[in-house]
């Protein structure tokens, strides 16, 4: 797959340049942070389609268990779908690796990777990243990475099958794909370190004059505390990931008891290990995880809704806070996710209690953000639409946490379609709406033009309806108690034969939500050549990468000139000043 | 951080030299005791006890960690605390399982 | 009030699940007053503050102190959850029965794709187990003969059998991977951690009832599921078990009717156990 | 395009980036080796049998006397030196940046030079100690101690070499720097020599609680 479907726009100022680079040099290996962001943002858009595309084959096998996919049936082999007939082995290897690649492939990469990159050196007035070298680095570290866990579906016994959480002693004792997820995992994880040091640095040191921490858009606060979630979350990981190696490739026992009987064999090991060890280090850093999943969706929602209310956000300073304190609490809950694996009552207060915790800040900040609308004057752009349908998403998906959160009431919940509803509401009609939000925003920064209207809503409203019927009867099928990862759906429970229809439902609604995509798909590719010419601030918004650099910004150094910074950066609607909008680098009074 | 005149850098090199000494004679110390016949309880608290000095004498004195900036304390206070929570917690949740009765 | 999730949900047949069951409505509750307060707020904003209507912003927003409110009230109402309702509720599930309430006692053991049932007879006591014993279909537990207290053990796969208003508990345990023993009726729900034994807790408070059937239902009899919650293999999906909750007299006639473990005839020197998967009774 | 505070220190921080950079990369090296060290403690609580060797075993490496443990067939002798090697290569790497910033190249060269030989002469030993393990068919799978053993001084030694290719770097091809920008090689004496320190603080971990506990 070519990195970079379309070249970035030339860079305007050329004068100071001698020596062209070539080719492979600009736009491949290139240290160009605006660079590195559009190639994490296309890896990254590939990836989520393509996970996309791994459960799009599942809702089919959900919907009609057992019947042959068509067209694509045929292609997916013998060994997966003898006839077109998902084999459940299959089934187990598209479901963690959708996970997987949704997470640590999709998300993490564009959220941080592509929007962080480029927007955060623009937005605090940098040149570029602190470190350009380490910063290509991080990106042909995910590269591989991605690529790793690509062709893990080619080798015998196809890819990882054990979840995206990769319990041992089922991964332990699974086929080779869950060594080359291991692989791939420690290659992810160094081009986050990497990148995450690159991020702190740069907010830290690379801020110009006058933008103190409390002048920050509130982007780059939640990318500063992202990067510290990845920094210190993710090392335990790698601990696990490389025991977990061990252990497969070793025959070492850290995460195998002694005795474990494999299909009637008694298994050839010292022994002695704990299935469990595991799993702290996994959720230690799992949980700090998926607050990397929703912090930068947060920032990108609050400028765009900064922006299009007109006025500044409500509350800046407390959702600043809301966020460090989210950020430190969210590494002590992490068992949560493991009330069931026989917790006393000491451990499991503690955990239900910080995770009670955790959700007031989450409550603090989209409460700010609701209270931003008050006064405004609202401008429903194709952004705005996505940003504004993020807010009741993200509350659905938060509130459904709470009773997941109580050990008692996760008894039943716990492994059921609920908790797939939950964190699907979150990071899907959350995260990803962010995501579109911030694409339909910062896209006439990156190309001087926009995307199309129209089309943006015809994206925009079968997206937001299809998303609800795909995630919104996943409680339903939870409450009755349907397990997650069944290859048949529950069509053997009982218990599950009341909710059994709804399974039809929501992949009726996977398959439309996928044709809603194709608005988007087209509109993002003509647009770059086809879009309507803007100037340099279209959005008349007052923060650095609109108000102080041109669009495209100038090929090396961003800014024609280093900007300062004289005030917040949402000082929209000032009263006395003639337009509604005071960018943070017009000199004049401090505001 | 570091000294800029050359006055303050010799004064340093000496400094080195003395912690380096030190560093080697709390080595000794350590193996020394690992002989002696104490409680296993003892031996770990004397061991990780000398251990911890001498990292704090490489980290305060070699990563000049004395004279460093505030950045740098709060981003090691912030690690150390997330440290003992990975080192405490898992160990708890053992300690407090589902009771047999 | 409290049944407000109630026609979402399975039957309750356990004596603890009602609290549950009321807990999680009445967090369903709270989780509904926000999202509905919030929407109206949402939707009217919306409307009323749309660019059309309301040309210019107010620079300063809202000066109330409502969000401050709610908030609080939040904090508050997730205190009271948390203290009032949660703790106490873990707290008593994982409370041991009190030993003169006589409990029965029964292992299950999970394996990919079983429940193995396991109850000590007569006497009480649990026969010592090996896993170098385990054969197949003869001896999935790898009971020891020599153990006298094994010979009168009753073993069998994916079925239970419970007596109704008695204490039970299930020490879980399991011989691979990772399974969790989930009877959806009982609100019951544990992981089953290899190399760990977990005492699982809980009351019948009904019979299982006769129009109760399945296919796989041992011998005429109406049954329930034992389901299996935890991703553990290529059979996950069918690791199903069943079990019936008898009156006290039908169960104990129940046991009485079951044929007590027989020793294996005695292994070969060289161990030959046959690699073959465990297949569900279903 | 030059980006800031690449040479100098911003004055708001302190600092110059580099090294806020090699802090927090130090900062998730001290979760990593704290993750694997909080481990190596939960599998010792966790399992009585731990560190205890079977007879047989004992008996087949000619081990003398009392109950054994695994941590018997390790060599404190050999990591004693290797600890002292270490204590002594922090010095030299100080002692190599003071030199520099003394502007005495010459002192800075063999200071430098001492140092990749101390970690040279690091990794020999930890060789010898491997292949002598290996020779009496001690792996990683033989029992959870030696796995824990092998994959942390495993860890540690990869650790060191990547320091010592860098270390390398400074001392041959990357020294150019000191004649175009002097205070920049400064910093990255300085940085690198952090790092060096960092690896030996783990390793005056490792040492008691592998060898000597
Ligand atoms: C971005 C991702 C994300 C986010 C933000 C969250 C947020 C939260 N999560 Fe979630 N969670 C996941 C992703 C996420 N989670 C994933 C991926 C899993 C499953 C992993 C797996 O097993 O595979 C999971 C699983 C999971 C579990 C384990 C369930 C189980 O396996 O049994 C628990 C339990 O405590 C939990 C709790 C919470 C809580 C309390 C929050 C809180 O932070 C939420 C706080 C937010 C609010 C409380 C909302 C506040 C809003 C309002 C009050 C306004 C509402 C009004 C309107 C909208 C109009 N989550
Ligand atoms: C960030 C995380 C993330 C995201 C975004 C999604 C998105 C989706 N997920 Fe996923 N899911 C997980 C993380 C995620 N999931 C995890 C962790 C699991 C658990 C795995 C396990 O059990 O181990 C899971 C499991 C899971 C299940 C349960 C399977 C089972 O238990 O058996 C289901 C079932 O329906 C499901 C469905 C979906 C659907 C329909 C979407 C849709 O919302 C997808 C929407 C996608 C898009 C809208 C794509 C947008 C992209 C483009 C438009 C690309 C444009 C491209 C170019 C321009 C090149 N997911
Ligand atoms: Cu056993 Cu799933
Ligand atoms: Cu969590």
């Amino acid at each position: 797959m070519s990195v970079l479907e379309k070249p970035p726009p030339e860079a305007e100022d050329h004068a100071d340049h001698h020596h062209p680079e070539p080719f492979w040099k600009r736009y491949i290996f290139s240290q160009d942070h605006k660079v590195i962001g559009l190639q994490y943002a296309f890896t990254a858009l590939f990836f989520l389609l393509f996970g996309f595309t791994l459960m799009i084959l599942m809702r089919w096998q959900l919907a009609w268990p057992g019947r042959p996919i068509p067209i694509i049936g045929g292609l997916l082999g013998e060994a997966n779908a003898p006839g077109g007939i998902m084999l459940p082995e299959f089934y187990n290897q598209l479901g963690a690796m959708h996970g997987t690649i949704m997470v640590f492939l999709g998300i993490v990469p564009l959220a941080v990777g592509a929007f962080g990159n480029y927007v955060v050196p623009l937005q605090i007035g940098a040149p570029d990243m602190a470190f350009p070298k380490l910063n290509m680095a991080s990106y042909w570290c995910y590269f591989p990475g991605g690529l790793i866990m690509l062709a893990s579906f080619f080798v015998p016994g196809g890819a990882a099958n054990s979840g995206w959480t990769s319990y041992p002693p089922l991964s332990t004792i699974a086929t080779q794909g869950q060594t080359w997820w291991l692989v791939g995992m420690i290659f992810l994880i160094t081009s986050s370190l990497l990148g995450s040091v690159n991020f702190i640095v740069t907010i830290f040191q690379l801020r110009v004059k006058g933008l103190t921490f409390m002048r920050l858009p509130f982007f780059v606060h939640a990318q500063l505390v992202t990067s510290f979630l990845l920094l210190l979350a993710f090392p335990p990981l790698e601990a696990a990931g490389i025991f977990q190696l061990l252990d497969r490739v070793l025959n070492t026992s850290f995460f195998q008891p002694s005795g474990l009987v494999i299909s009637g064999e008694v298994l050839e090991a010292a022994g002695g290990g704990s299935p469990l060890l595991w799993q702290h280090l996994f959720w230690f850093l799992a949980h700090p995880e998926v607050y990397v999943l929703i912090l930068p969706a947060l920032g990108i929602v609050a400028e765009v809704i900064a922006n299009n209310t007109r006025k500044p956000l409500w509350g800046y300073k407390s959702m600043v806070y809301a966020t460090i304190f989210l950020g430190f609490m969210s590494f002590i809950v992490w068992a949560h996710h493991m009330f069931l694996t026989g917790m006393g009552t000491t451990i499991s207060s503690f955990f239900q209690t910080t995770t009670m915790i955790i959700s007031i800040p989450s409550v603090v900040i989209l409460t700010a953000l609701f209270i931003s609308l008050w006064g405004a004057s609202i401008r429903f752009t194709t952004p705005m639409l996505f940003a504004l349908a993020f807010l009741p998403m993200f509350g659905i998906g938060g509130l459904t946490g709470l009773p997941l959160g109580l050990s008692p009431t996760d008894i039943h919940l716990h492994d059921t379609y609920y908790v797939i509803g939950h964190f699907h509401y979150v990071v899907a009609p959350g995260t990803i709406f962010a995501m579109f939000a911030g694409i339909y925003y910062w896209f006439p920064k990156i190309t001087g033009r926009k995307m199309n209207d129209f089309l943006g809503r015809l994206h925009f409203w079968p997206s937001f309806i299809f998303i609800n019927g795909i995630f919104m009867p996943m409680f339903i099928v939870g409450l009755a108690g349907v397990s997650r990862r069944l290859w048949d759906g529950g069509e053997q429970y009982a218990h599950a034969q009341p909710v059994l229809e709804w399974n039809l439902f929501m992949s009726i609604s996977a398959f439309g939500l996928l044709f809603a995509q194709i608005p988007f798909m087209i509109n993002l590719f003509w647009s770059i050549k086809k879009g309507k010419k803007v100037d340099s601030n279209p959005w008349q918004a007052t923060t650095l990468e609109w108000a102080a650099a041109p669009s495209p910004p100038v090929g090396h150094g961003n800014f024609v000139e280093v900007p300062a910074v004289y005030r917040g950066p949402y000082e929209y609607s000032v009263p006395g000043h003639p337009d509604d909008y005071l960018p943070q680098n017009l000199p004049g009074k401090e505001g | 951080m570091g000294g800029h005149t050359a006055e303050e850098i010799r004064g340093e090199i000496r400094r080195y030299w003395i912690i380096g000494l030190a560093l080697f004679l709390l080595t000794v110390i350590t193996v020394a005791v690992s002989y002696l016949d104490v409680s296993a309880g003892m031996a770990v608290f004397v061991a990780l006890l000398i251990a911890c000095i001498k990292g704090g004498l490489v980290a305060a004195v070699f990563m000049h960690l004395i004279s460093e900036r505030q950045a740098i304390y709060a981003l090691l206070i912030l690690t150390v605390v997330f440290f003992a929570v990975l080192m405490i917690v898992p160990i708890g949740t053992r300690a407090s399982p589902i009771p047999m009765g | 009030m409290k049944d407000f999730l109630a026609r979402w949900m399975p039957l309750d047949a356990s004596t603890h699940g009602a609290e549950l069951d009321s807990m999680n409505a009445l967090v369903h509750w709270l989780m509904a007053v926000l999202f509905v307060g919030w929407a109206l707020y949402f939707l009217f904003v919306l409307f009323r503050f749309r660019a059309s209507r309301q040309p210019k912003a107010v620079y300063e927003g809202s000066k109330s102190h409502f969000s401050t409110w709610i908030e609080g009230g939040v904090v508050v109402v997730e205190a009271i959850l948390l203290i009032g309702f949660a703790i106490p509720a873990w707290a008593k599930w994982v409370t041991p029965h009190p030993v003169d309430s006589d409990p029965l006692v029964v292992r299950v053991v999970g394996e990919q794709f079983a429940w193995n049932v396991h109850y000590p007879g007569a006497d009480g006591v649990f026969g010592q187990t090996d896993v170098h014993l385990i054969a197949g279909g003869t001896n999935p537990l790898g009971l020891d003969a020599k153990d006298p207290a094994s010979h009168d053990d009753i073993v069998s796969v994916n079925q239970l059998h419970l007596p109704v208003d008695r204490p039970i508990t299930v020490l879980l345990s399991t011989k691979d991977v990772i399974h969790s023993f989930f009877l959806p009726v009982m609100r019951v729900k544990q992981d089953a951690i290899p190399g760990q034994e977990i005492p699982v807790r809980f009351e019948a408070k009904m019979t299982t009832p006769p129009e109760s059937t399945l296919p796989a239902c041992a011998a005429e009899k109406s049954c329930w599921e034992i389901a299996c919650a935890q991703l553990c293999g290529l059979g996950h999906y069918r690791m199903r078990g069943f079990y019936t909750v008898h009156e006290q007299g039908a169960f104990e006639s129940w046991l009485a009717s079951q044929d007590p473990f027989v020793a294996p005839p005695e292994p070969e020197p060289e161990p030959e156990a046959t690699p073959e998967e465990a297949e569900p009774a279903a | 395009m030059q980006i800031p505070y690449t040479i100098e220190e911003r004055p708001d921080t302190g600092l110059y980036n580099a090294k806020l950079g090699i802090w927090l990369f130090l900062a998730s090296e001290v979760m990593l080796f704290g993750a694997l060290f909080s481990s190596y403690v939960l599998l010792r609580t966790g399992d009585p049998g731990f560190m205890t060797m079977s007879h047989d075993v004992a008996e087949a490496l000619h081990l003398e006397g009392h109950a054994h443990r695994w941590s018997d067939v390790l060599s404190v002798p050999l990591a004693f030196v290797n600890t002292l090697v270490l204590i002594f290569s922090s010095v030299t790497i100080v002692m190599s940046w003071a030199s520099l910033r003394l502007k005495d190249f010459g002192k800075f060269r063999l200071w430098m030079g001492l140092t990749i030989l101390c970690a040279l002469g690091f990794m020999g030993i930890k060789a010898i100690e491997y292949s002598s393990k290996f020779s009496h068919h001690l792996y990683p799978e033989t029992s959870n101690f030696l796995g824990v053993y092998f994959t942390l001084t495993g860890l540690h030694a990869l650790h060191v070499i990547g320091g010592l290719i860098v270390l390398a770097y400074l001392w041959g091809p990357g020294s150019k720097m000191w004649k175009s920008q002097p205070q920049r090689f400064v910093n990255r004496v300085e940085t690198v020599g952090l790092y060096w320190h960092f690896v030996d603080l783990v390793w005056i971990f490792l040492f008691p609680t592998l060898y000597l506990l």
